[in-house]
């Protein structure tokens, strides 16, 4: 069945050695339609003969398609190079976030909210609701915990519900981990994930003593946005876009940031929803699918929509955006730009999502109101589904005791990608993550099936589209896609160079 | 820490599944050639930093929930300066090129070639401070005397001693300079002999 | 060919770990069943739900390319067996939280 | 700029040993003293510009308690002193004030060590190396010639204080390890505002005890000049004709990286390196991503470079498109890239805002066609090496217009 129609030297005696690496089918037609990639990152197209050939120690040495294997460590020879510090360095390198504790804080300081979204993920307490607040003992604590990790950045994240309905108790903990911070030197980053709505001169000028950043809400269009975020007068889209205003006139215009939500229903205006991103100047786009939590899946019938829906319109939206930057707007999509950074470069993305070891508790934390704590935001919103098995312990307890509950164990045991079945055979796990939280809702159980995971369709449809994209894409494509990935002007990316 | 050790084992290609545990089956039957290399100690691999967070590139997703890794929260300030959520190429001024400047003189020895007061900057420390002071005055007498001399004032042996010639010389300069006459290396005087000190 | 595909392979060429691989890699596509006797390994591949429209001759060149594929595989990581263990040990040396 | 060599003739009295030389006017020595000299000094160790006018004029000068004296002209009037002198030179512009020269008995040579105001200052280590590289520019001697490096901690000393690069150079320099350190720590101490730039093949450095060593002296301005000329260990051998270099180099930059140094990849660009110069770029960017430089040159037609002509030789214009795929690949990539010794008319006009004018002013050249070229003033010319043989088909003079398209695609 193979096709050996090709020059092969045959050589009795093995004169290289095979390095670890995998291989994968991208059936796209193009002749170098398999994929190889090595645990370092580094990966070759090439066609069935050459695979036959590198696998059964069949490629002659010295030529070009011999070294492309050497120089990528895909093979080496004995007695020779040896590539294992360069490889261990590649490696170290890309998994340089296991060497420090959880940097991502998340406070949910409140349940309360005045917006009542069909697919919010998380359960919200009417606005005058008590018992719904995070209490100045649990916060304090909180504090305590933040600082027990090693981690020398930590980003300090404010959730709700809707964080500024509690904005004393956001002022108090900032100060108190600024107080603390004298002392402890960390480099610390504080974002408030907000509407927008409740926005005061007061939270601003607190805002700009602390360089806090706002990340918001903005679904598309005003149609589409209040569509989505329902509030009794019906004006969310407005209120948030004035506080986007507001915001940058008082903090700088990359003080804030926005994300969508994508419904069932934006899945149809792909360009809409880039335009009002174009139109409130945004540098970045974030176009992440419904996730399974919260109320989404019980109003799934109406919102939810199958994966594959999902990755059409990726590849519609993302057709535009590139269009667009090559026309000299800057909009880039940041969760391609994370997997361009995992693909094309040696380094580490950190992405707490794309991480294999799972980064759900040894990357973030979540504290929530109730003065429990959760290894991710996606574990709490399961609770608040009543799915109450996913926390670390209480708030009280030190890090060392949260990291070791048996929650943990059970997420890390089920969080290795590489050694996940399917994932362990995948060409892709080099650049993707595990995500037991998700496949733990999705299909009751941490592993999961990689054939009926979503997550895994997901990344594998986003990542056979970008690899396709960085060989076959002219040129103009490939300057888009490198302007996100190193952040410059489209025209200063002037070539592409070699692809790689 | 034990989860960590656990990771290593994971990661390394066990699995979780009996069938994806093939390849361990098979780990006896090949010793590998390899198998026991390591980092040497203070030897570990070297962690790379991203080339891309350059202080000037713009941390784009610095304000997204967990969207961004914090170690590549490399300028939090730097959020807050450019404006279009982007940044202009890095450049560089590469240093010099260097190549060979010349041919080794035809008698060339191994032993000592140049006899200098010290070969290395460390020993100069050692000479002793009088010393030290006793030369650079008497070096400074001697740039005086030239100077003097330069100007028509002296005509001795420029030998590093004040003495009656060169005083004499120096209050004759002084007195034409309508400076204070005392035979003194004033700071006036110095300056007025375009002497420099330290 | 018509459904339910039916495949008879030798168990030393595909052994049972790369089979079940195989099955597994294809779950979304055909449910097979696993059958051994002695050195023969019987596969019985029925169309899942979604691909009830799949020609069993597609189904049947499929799998018997899941298979390579898979034994291949299995060939590499015998070529290859201990040198993950090893990097990521090296790679990760002094690692701890 | 014209070239300037950096040797010439004088007629040598009264000299009586080795020495090395600080040449100092009579302004300085009054303004200045000492201090013109960086480090440690006598005054012994200057050698006094005296014109003939201003002997003539006060002939008492001769008693100054220097080293000797130099008489920038032929000699005018005669010269009563046992002193030493030096008189009538060559080439008159060759030793100017402020330059460090060497000079020894029984040879009318005068060679300058140290020329003020220049970035392509030299601390020269010795003639060995463990390379042999086919294009080797000077090629090695298996000679002891430590004497070098007493010389240079000399030299160091009676340079110029002044803000300027400084190059350290061989032979491989870190044959001689702890003269190198030696050297490399008094240049802290001593020149602190100069920048060292030092070449070697890095093979040494694969011993981890340079970690240690180049850690504790910590120069803050130190860089190191590195060759790597394929991403793979064959091809990297063959043309420094030894094997294991490339193991050992690669161990090296690892050290290198591990003691925090500044690394500069460089690379020589010839018909060996450039067919997969995109490849090496790759490799560099993938493994080597700590290296804060990477600087492509155009070969130097000199040494063994001649004997391997029929290797080496490739026109610039057939390795514009590899040049240009490796070049924006890592400039893409954040990696700071540059090119060296290639006259802007062989580069295309997106790549000219790379080329540099690198070339030492000692040895650079602009041949007839450069002229009446627009771009003379930016381009980095030729090497005097250069030949006919060596020449490229793409060698023009750019009209106006043609450079005012470099320049546009330079901002």
């Amino acid at each position: 069945m193979w096709d050996l129609a090709v020059t092969l030297i045959a050589t009795d005696a093995k004169h290289y050695r095979l390095l670890p690496f995998r291989f994968m089918r991208m059936n796209t037609g193009n002749d170098r339609d398999i994929l190889l990639t090595a645990d370092t990152g580094e990966y070759l197209h090439v066609n069935d003969a050459q695979l036959q050939a590198l696998s059964y120690f069949k490629v002659e040495a010295g030529t070009p398609f011999y070294k492309d294997l050497l120089a990528r460590h895909f093979i080496y020879e004995p007695g020779h190079h040896d590539p294992f510090p360069e490889m261990a360095a590649q490696y170290r390198s890309r998994k340089d976030f296991l060497f420090q504790g959880p940097a991502l804080h998340l406070f949910v300081v409140t349940l309360r909210c005045n917006h009542t979204c069909q697919y919010c993920q998380v359960s919200r307490a009417p606005l005058g609701g008590s018992g719904h607040d995070l209490s100045e003992a649990n916060a304090r604590a909180a504090v305590d915990r933040l600082f027990e990790s090693n981690a020398p950045t930590l980003t300090v994240e404010f959730q709700g519900g809707e964080p500024l309905l509690a904005f004393e108790r956001v002022r108090q903990i900032v100060e108190w981990i600024v107080e603390r911070n004298v002392v402890e030197q960390r480099d610390i980053q504080f974002v408030i994930t907000t509407t927008l709505h409740h926005l005061t001169e007061e939270i601003l000028d607190f805002a700009q003593q602390h360089r806090i950043q706002f990340s918001t809400s903005l679904d598309g269009p005003a149609p589409l946005h209040n569509a989505n975020r329902p509030t009794p007068s019906r004006d969310s889209y407005e209120r948030t876009v004035k506080g986007i205003q507001w915001v940058r006139e008082r903090l700088g215009h990359e003080a804030v940031s926005a994300l969508t939500t994508l419904t069932s229903r934006s899945l149809e205006q792909p360009e809409a929803i880039i335009d009002e991103y174009v139109n409130q100047g945004f540098s970045s786009i974030s176009l992440r699918p419904l996730s399974p939590y919260g109320f989404a899946t019980k109003s799934a019938h109406r919102l939810d929509y199958p994966i594959e829906r999902y990755l059409a319109f990726y590849q519609k939206a993302l057709a535009y955006l590139l269009d667009i930057n090559q026309q000299g707007v800057y909009l880039s999509e940041s969760y391609t730009s994370l997997l361009l950074k995992n693909i094309l470069t040696p380094f580490s993305s950190g992405y707490v999502d794309l991480r294999s070891p799972a980064g759900a508790g040894t990357a973030a934390l979540v504290y929530n109101y109730d003065g429990y704590v959760y290894p991710s935001d996606e574990a709490r919103m399961l609770l608040e589904m009543g799915e109450d098995g996913l926390r670390l312990g209480r708030v009280q307890q030190p890090l060392p005791e949260l990291l070791a509950s048996p929650v943990m164990e059970a997420l890390l045991s089920s969080g290795v990608a590489e050694a996940l079945p399917g994932c362990s055979d995948c060409a892709l796990v080099p650049y993707c993550g595990a995500d037991p939280v998700e496949h733990f809702a999705r299909q009751g159980d941490p592993i999961g099936h990689r054939a009926l995971s979503s997550f895994c369709k997901k990344n594998m449809g986003l990542l056979k589209h970008l690899f396709g994209l960085l060989r076959d894409g002219d040129d103009n494509v490939q300057r888009v896609l490198l302007s996100w990935l190193n952040r410059r002007a489209y025209s200063d990316v002037r070539l592409p160079g070699y692809r790689g | 820490m034990k989860l960590l050790d656990r990771w290593k084992i994971l990661i390394s290609g066990f699995s979780l599944l009996p069938m994806a545990g093939a390849t361990l089956a098979q780990a006896g039957h090949m010793p590998f050639a390899d198998a026991n290399w390591k980092p040497a100690d203070k030897q570990q691999p070297p962690v790379f930093t991203n080339t891309l967070n350059a202080p000037d590139a713009v941390n784009i997703y610095a304000a997204h929930r967990s969207h961004s890794s914090h170690s590549s929260h490399s300028s939090h300030s730097s959020h807050y300066s450019s404006s279009g959520g982007y940044s202009s190429p890095r450049y560089y001024s590469p240093p010099a090129t260097t190549t060979r400047s010349y041919t080794a003189p035809t008698t060339s020895s191994s032993n000592s070639l140049y006899q200098s007061s010290d070969t290395t900057s460390g020993t100069s420390a050692s000479t002793s401070t009088a010393r030290a002071t006793n030369e650079q005055k008497s070096n400074l007498v001697t740039r005086v005397q030239t100077a003097l001399m330069v100007r028509k004032y002296y005509q001795g042996a420029v030998d590093g001693v004040m003495g009656k010639a060169t005083r004499g010389a120096l209050m004759a300069f002084q007195m034409d300079s309508a400076l204070t006459v005392n035979g003194r290396m004033d700071t006036p005087t110095l300056n007025a002999l375009g002497i420099k000190i330290p | 060919m018509t459904w339910p595909v039916t495949l008879q392979i030798d168990s030393a060429a595909y052994p049972l770990g790369v089979v079940q691989r195989a099955a597994y890699a294809l779950a979304d596509t055909v449910a097979i069943q696993i059958g051994i006797e002695a050195s023969k390994i019987c596969l019985t591949a029925f169309p899942t739900t979604a691909k009830l429209a799949l020609p069993p001759q597609q189904a049947h060149s499929l799998i018997l390319q899941h298979l390579n594929d898979f034994a291949l595989r299995d060939h590499i990581n015998h070529e290859t067996t201990g040198l993950r263990e090893v990097l990521a040990r090296a790679a990760l040396a002094g690692c701890g939280i | 700029m014209a070239m300037l060599r950096k040797d010439t003739h004088f007629v040598i009295q009264h000299l009586h040993e080795p020495r090395l030389l600080k040449v100092i006017t009579l302004d300085e020595f009054i303004e200045q003293g000492l201090a013109v000299c960086a480090g440690s000094a006598d005054f012994s160790d200057l050698l006094l510009w005296l014109p003939n006018e201003e002997r003539l004029r006060s002939p008492h000068l001769l008693s100054l308690p220097v080293g000797g004296f130099l008489t920038p002209k032929p000699l005018v009037g005669d010269f009563e002193s046992e002193r030493l002198h030096l008189h009538s030179p060559k080439d008159a512009e060759v030793v100017q004030p402020g330059d460090v020269i060497a000079i020894t008995p029984g040879n009318t040579m005068a060679r300058v060590l140290y020329r003020r105001g220049s970035d392509s200052n030299l601390l020269f280590m010795t003639d060995r190396c463990n390379s042999l590289c086919l294009m080797c520019s000077q090629p090695p001697k298996d000679i002891d010639d430590r004497w070098h490096i007493e010389e240079n901690l000399r030299l160091i000393d009676l340079m110029d204080p002044i803000e300027e690069n400084l190059g350290i150079s061989g032979g491989e320099p870190t044959l001689y390890r702890d003269g190198l350190l030696e050297i490399l720590a008094k240049c802290k101490a001593v020149l602190p505002r100069k920048s060292v730039h030092v070449l070697s093949n890095g093979r040494l450095f694969k011993d981890p005890s340079w970690i240690e060593a180049l850690a504790a002296i910590g120069h803050p301005q130190l860089s190191w000049g590195i060759p790597l000329y394929a991403d793979n260990a064959e091809d990297h051998d063959h043309v420094v004709q030894a094997p294991g270099a490339f193991s050992e180099t690669l161990q090296g930059l690892y050290n290198l990286a591990r003691a925090k140094q500044i690394i500069e990849i460089r690379v020589v660009l010839n018909r060996l390196t450039t067919p997969r110069l995109p490849e090496l770029a790759h490799y560099v960017f993938r493994n080597l991503p700590f290296v804060q430089h990477v600087a492509l040159m155009g070969i130097e037609s000199t040494g063994l470079a001649r004997k391997h002509y029929e290797a080496l030789w490739i026109d610039p214009l057939d390795y514009q498109e590899s040049l240009n795929q490796a070049t924006f690949f890592l400039f893409n990539r954040g990696v700071p890239v540059s090119i060296y010794n290639l006259p802007l008319c062989l580069i295309p006009a997106h790549l000219s805002r790379f080329a540099r004018q690198s070339i030492s002013d000692w040895k650079n050249l602009f041949i007839d066609a450069c002229q009446q070229c627009a771009a003379v003033k930016h381009c980095s010319g030729f090497f005097k090496s250069h030949t006919d043989r060596w020449q490229s088909r793409g060698v023009q003079q750019l009209s106006p217009e043609a450079f005012s398209a470099y320049a546009r695609s330079a901002q």
